[in-house]
Parts: structure tokens; sequence; C-alpha cells
């Protein structure tokens, strides 16, 4: 089908955060065309481990890689996050929300990665929220607002998506639209990062399973001092 | 010893340095005080601290 | 400026004019602060001339101080931060056009509500002029150096008191100069260049020090 | 090499433990020689008579107030760069020691003011900036008290300290746009000393003694953060229960 030219390795990844070990010596990799399904119990570090791909928690040891993504820029910058919150500004229209992320966020091209950028106005098409375009982002509902977040992804391609529970806030229909472009961007070439509580009916995917380990053998270096 | 006219400032001076000085070690002392108190509590409920010595040297 | 600059400077804008009117309190609070100093020292029309560049640069400081615990935060709230972070923008840039726009839409007003409230002090024309122009060069040195205060205290729930205390030292040489240049007009004690262009100076540094200092403190603050 | 050794916060504990009788017992005999030098050897000055032995406490008090500062700063680009453990540790147990020689220095420069000049309080370039830097003690102080982790308040804080430290001479240089009643320093010129050897002797001594005395006191205080550090880490812990948020994993294609 296509040559798995990005490759997103993680090695050994240690995280603490507020003095405790989140998770340690995690490694993976994960090819384009893949999604990595992070599941565990509750506080387990799925979001943290995110949030860390992301580039927002600094991490106590390990690096993260992409290869063949784009030299000069890091990982987090190849990578679209779309967590709990939605960064929806209520006073913008739903397409000045949208404009700014499409001009702010820089696009990163890399081989093999096939995402094609849609303009705001075809993006909130496709997530059905177009009837509300030039209305103020304060009066759509949780859903709609999910949907308006979503539509980031669409406007500037990215080749990875980390979604830290896409699903909640959607109804049935809208989580199988989102499975739709979730989907579309695997096929793409893109990857995705996921940590889920309900099962995702994904093409291509790869479990990551998070669990506790014994405390003793994981003090963190922090407990140290 | 004769301090003339300003022996007042002076020995005001040196008497709320003095004071610094011993509310600086207070400080310390009763900082100390507190937190060994805070371990020993948590050794009593047999949370210590695991890691033993020799893991710490080749932790960095 | 390139597109991305652009956006975020409109963006920017736009909220800070569509959400509160925050350049408006801002103004309203400097005609309060102005309106109670002739309560405090006596309507004495002399003594008001004579300290009246200093009020306002008081009243302006303050002003700026009070809208500054919004510039990171509300983004942070609805975890636009996060995002700006990993846009592939360099942060320095970002927190430099975020300082822009929000000195155009609280600081600015400011200058220009300036002139109004120097009738009330009886300051005479060519000082009024002086202290306008001094303010219109020191106060984006003033939101340039709160922004350190608001990225380090950007995720403490209430934190602009915090903010105020952490930035008026940092905020004491501005004043000093805006003052001294102001000063300077009306009684020459020194040529009114000197003070000013080392105002001119000392907002420069701040447009330096502050975004870097800034983006620091954002990213560190940021998981 | 030597100094990353200590940087391990339990041989640093051990280290301080071997050091400090030694500091505490070098300090007290300082400070006992210093405050004899100054009450009984140390000739009454000309010109401002016996007042000028509130210059022994005054002038170490206000040289710690700076040192203590450069201190904190150092610590805190170690914070950032280096991103050492310690290193927070120390600019944070700093603060709270130099607020407190600032404070000495303060109140002692108006101490000795008042005689002098009749005055408790002029707004010239030392006291003011020594004012300001007081301000900026407790404003970071305040900012490690509000921040729940250490780590992100000790980061926060280094930024600030930074900046400070940046701040600092050019808050000197601005107040200095109003006169200065203070003398023009005398004690480091290019040519040598110029006060008197018996004056300078005792106040040589004396910024000795309080030297020691910081570095005693910045020892135990740092001592006392780690074992908070510690105590933090365990009751984290102890809330943690079964589930100590330390996570294996494993990947595994899904069929």
């Amino acid at each position: 089908m296509r040559s798995p030219a990005l490759n997103l390795i993680a090695e050994n990844l240690t995280i603490d955060r507020g003095g405790r070990r989140v998770f340690q010596d995690l490694s993976f990799s994960l090819e384009s065309g893949t999604a990595l399904v992070v599941t565990g119990a509750n506080g387990i570090g799925k979001s943290s481990l995110l949030r860390t791909l992301a580039g927002l928690v600094a991490l106590a040891k390990g690096k993260i890689l992409l290869e063949g993504g784009e030299d000069d820029k890091l990982p987090q910058e190849h990578a679209h996050y779309f967590g709990h919150q939605d960064a929806v500004k209520p006073a913008l229209s739903v397409l000045e929300n949208l404009k700014f992320w499409q001009s702010f966020a820089a696009p990163a091209q890399t081989a093999g990665f096939t995402g094609i950028q849609m303009t705001p106005a075809e993006a909130v098409e496709t997530l059905g929220i177009g009837h509300t375009a030039q209305l103020p982002a304060a009066y759509l509902s949780a859903g709609q607002k999910r949907r308006l977040s979503l539509s980031r992804l669409l406007v500037t391609p990215r080749p990875i998506w980390l979604m830290d529970e896409p699903t909640s806030a959607l109804d049935k229909a809208s989580e199988q639209q989102l499975l739709d472009l979730m989907n579309g961007h695997l096929t793409a070439g893109g990857m995705i990062v996921t940590a889920t509580h309900t099962e995702l009916a994904l093409t291509n995917t790869k479990i990551l399973h998070l669990q506790a380990v014994a405390p003793d053998a994981s003090a963190p270096e922090e407990m140290l001092i | 010893m004769d301090f003339g006219s300003h022996a007042g400032f002076i020995f005001a001076s040196y008497g709320l340095c003095l004071l610094t000085i011993l509310a600086l070690i207070a400080w310390v002392r009763f900082d100390k005080a507190h937190q060994d108190r805070s371990l020993r509590e948590l050794a009593e409920q047999g949370i210590t601290r695991a890691r033993p010595e020799n893991e710490s040297k080749n932790a960095r | 400026m390139t597109g991305w600059a652009m956006a975020l400077f409109q963006r920017d804008l736009r909220l800070s004019i569509r959400v509160g009117g925050s350049a408006l309190v801002g103004v309203l609070f400097f005609l309060a602060v102005v309106t109670v100093i002739p309560f405090g020292v006596g309507p004495d029309l002399n003594l008001l001339a004579r300290i009246g560049p200093a009020i306002l640069w008081i009243g302006a400081l303050l002003a700026t101080l009070l809208g500054l615990d919004r510039l990171f935060q509300a983004d942070r709230d609805d975890g636009t931060l996060d995002l700006m972070l990993m846009a592939g923008r360099p942060m320095e840039l970002v927190v430099l056009i975020k300082c822009l726009a929000h000195w155009i839409a609280t600081g600015l007003p400011l200058v220009i509500a300036a002139p109004l409230l120097a009738i009330f002090l009886n300051i005479d024309p060519i000082a009024m002029g002086a202290v306008t122009l001094t303010l219109l060069v020191g106060t984006p040195a003033l939101t340039l150096i709160g922004a350190i205060g608001a990225s380090l205290t950007v995720s403490l729930r209430r934190g602009g008191l915090l903010l105020a205390v952490l930035v008026i030292p940092l905020a004491i040489p501005v004043l000093i100069f805006g003052v001294s240049a102001a000063d300077a007009a009306i009684h020459d004690p020194v040529p009114f260049l000197t003070p000013f262009l080392i105002l001119c100076a000392l907002s420069l540094i701040a447009a330096v020090i502050g975004p870097v200092a800034s983006a620091a403190a954002l990213r560190f603050t940021a998981d | 090499m030597a100094f990353w050794d200590y940087a391990n916060p339990t041989r640093f504990l051990k280290l301080v433990q071997v050091l400090l009788p030694w500091l505490v017992g070098l300090c007290v005999i300082f400070f006992a020689a210093g405050l004899y030098m100054s009450f009984f050897m140390a000739p009454e000055d000309y010109q401002q008579g016996n007042t000028v032995r509130i210059m022994y406490i005054h002038v170490p008090a206000a040289w710690l107030s700076m040192m203590c500062y450069s201190v904190m700063a150092l610590s805190s680009i170690g914070t950032l760069v280096w991103k050492h453990p310690l290193a927070d540790v120390s600019a944070k147990s700093a603060a709270p020691i130099g607020a407190a020689f600032t404070f000495m220095a303060l109140v002692t420069g108006s101490l000795w003011g008042k005689p002098m000049w009749g005055t408790y309080w002029v707004w010239d370039a030392r006291l003011t900036s020594v004012l300001v830097l007081l301000i900026m003690y407790l404003g970071l102080m305040t900012l490690w008290r509000t921040m729940e982790d250490p780590i992100k308040a000790g980061k926060a804080a280094a930024v600030l300290t930074l900046v400070g430290a940046l701040n600092l001479p050019v808050i000197k240089f601005s107040v200095d746009w109003w006169n200065t009643l203070h003398q023009p320093a005398s004690v480091v010129r290019m040519d040598g000393p110029t006060i008197h050897p018996d004056i300078l002797w005792p106040l040589m001594v004396m910024a000795t003694a309080f030297t020691l005395f910081f570095f005693v006191i910045h020892l135990m205080a740092m001592r006392n953060e780690i074992m908070r550090r510690r105590v933090r880490a365990l009751r984290l812990r102890a809330a943690a229960s079964s589930h100590p948020g330390t996570a294996a994993a494993t990947a595994q294609p899904a069929e």
C-alpha cells in the first residue's frame, strides 16, 4: 500500500509529576497508519503519557523521536493534541476560532503522510456544524464545541494525533463520524495515540496497557530529596 | 565604657540584629523538629524510604 | 508580520475588545486613582501640578497591573496555552505579540486618557505633552515586565495580588525615569532627553527580557 | 568530580553532618572576636562618634543581603540549566535568610541614620535598592509558598530570581538619580582600602562571622528542605497506597 515512512519512537520514558513517579521506562514505537490505544486504570498516567508526547510534560528520563519527520521540528510540532479542554473562545465565531488555529499552528508535511488541508468552512461542514459557522462559539452546545475543537485537526495537516478520551461528550452518531475521521487519518498515513475507556473500532491498532507495578521497585529520583 | 549620647541607637541596632539572628536560629530548629516529627510519624505508619542506599548511588 | 503572527495579534485584539471591555475598566480605574489623590493630599493646585506627573504614572502603573492577570490565564483555563506551546511557533514571539495586543487594548487607552486627566491635576500643556509622551513610551515596558509576573502566576487561582507584588519591584526603574523625564520637561533639573532616552532603552530591554523570561516560565508551568 | 558526588542529597546530608559543628564553632569564635573588637578595640570616629560601631553590623548585613541573592541567582541557574534538585533547595532555603539580613541592614541603617542625618529614612539609592531587595525576597518567598508543586515553584522562582538579578543593577542605577547621602564606597578601591586599619579589621572579622553564620543557617535550612520534600514524597506515596502511580507497559498488537 505505502511505505511506512514515519516512525514514532518512545524510549524509556520516565515522568515525575509533583514529586510522584507517574511511569517509568516506557518504550514503544508506532508506524504510519497505526493507532496506539492506551488503556489502563484511572490515574495510571494515560493523560500524562499523551501530554508527554505533546511536549507539555518534561521527561525525567528517556526520549521521543520521530523518524522521517521534518528535521528542524520537534516531534510534538508534528502532532495535534486533542485533550479534555476545547480551547474554544466563546467570544469568537466558529469560523474565526478555526481560522486562527489554521494560521497559527504550523502544518507539518512529511513523506508518507498524505493528509490534506481542509479550509475552515469545509472542516465545519464535515463535522456537521456548518450551520453554526458564523455564530459566536458561546452559543454552541458542549458536543458542538467538541466537534469544533476536533475540526482544528483537519485544517492543519499534522501526521500525529494525540487524542485523550476523544469520544467524551459525543453522541453515537458523532462518535461514528469521529471514527471515520480517525480511520481516514490512518489511511492517509497518519498515526494516532489515544487514551480511551471505550472500544474504538479502528482499522490498525496496537494496544499499550499501563498497569501498576510494586511500589518499591520504582521510587522516583525525587524520593532521594 | 561610655557610648555617648547615641548609646540607645547602638544598643538598639545590636539588639535587633541579635533578635533577627535568634529568630533565624529558632526557625531552622523548629522546622527541623517539625520535619523530624513528620518523618517519625510516617515511619510509625510503616512508610519509609524503600530505596536502599547502594541503589541511590548509581542512580546518578 | 507573517501570517501566524498577524492571526494571533488580531485574535487577541478581538478578544479583548469583545470580552468585558477591559480597556474601559482600565481607564475608569485610572480615573478613580487620579480622583482620590487630591482627597489625600488636599486640593492645592500648585502642589497637584507639581506631583501631577507622578500621580499619572502611578495611576497608569496600577491600572496596567490590574489587567495583567488575564494575559495568559484565559488561554490557560481553556487549554489554548497548551496548543500554543506545541504550535511550532517561537514562544518568545508569541508572548511579545500577545503583549503588544494587550498593550493596544489596555495600555494605549490609558495614554490617550492621560491628557484629559492631566487637566484635573492642573498640569500645564507642555508638561501634559511630556507626561503623555513618557506614558506612550513607558507603558509598553510595564506590560512586558508584567508579562513575567503574569506567566509566573498563571497557574494560581488568585494570582492577581501576588502578581502585583512580584512586578512592582521590577517596574520601579521605569517609574523613576518616566516621572523624571516628565518632571524634566516642567522644571528642568536635567534635559528632558536624558531620562527620556533611558526610558526608551528600558522599554527595549523589557521587550527582550520580558518575552524570554515569560516564555520560559510558561513552558515550565505547562504540565 | 567531587562536587557532583555531593549533588546527591543523601551524601549532601552526610557532608552537612560533618561540616556543621566546625562551621558553628568557627562562627562563634569569629562572632566573639568581632564583637570584642568592634566594642572595645575600634576607635570612635572623629565625626560620627560612637555610632560608627553600628557599621560593624550594618555593613556585613548589607553585604550578606547581596551575597545571599547571588547564591540564589547561581542556584537558579543550576535549577534552570542543569535541573539540579539541590539547586532548587538551595535557592528556596536562602530566601528567608536573605530577607532576614536585608531587614537587618535596613534597620541598622536607619538607626545609624537617625543620629547622623537626623532622620530614620532617606530615599537615597542604597536604602531604596535595599528596600526593593527586601520586597523581592518576600515576593519570592510568597511565590514558593503559594505554588503546590515544589518542582514547579522552584522553576518559577528561578525565572523570577534571575530577572530580579538583572533588575537590581538597573534599580541601583535608577535610584542613583537622586543624590545619595551615603558616603561613596571606600572599602574596595583600586589603591587599597582607605579606611583606617583599626576600623577595617573589626569590620572584616564581623563580615567573616556573618558569612559563616549564613552558611550555617543555609546548610541547616537546606537540610530541613530536603527533609520536607522527603516527607512530601512519602505522604504522596502513602496516599497512592496500593497504586503507587507507577506503571509497566506492554505493547502488543491487537488481533
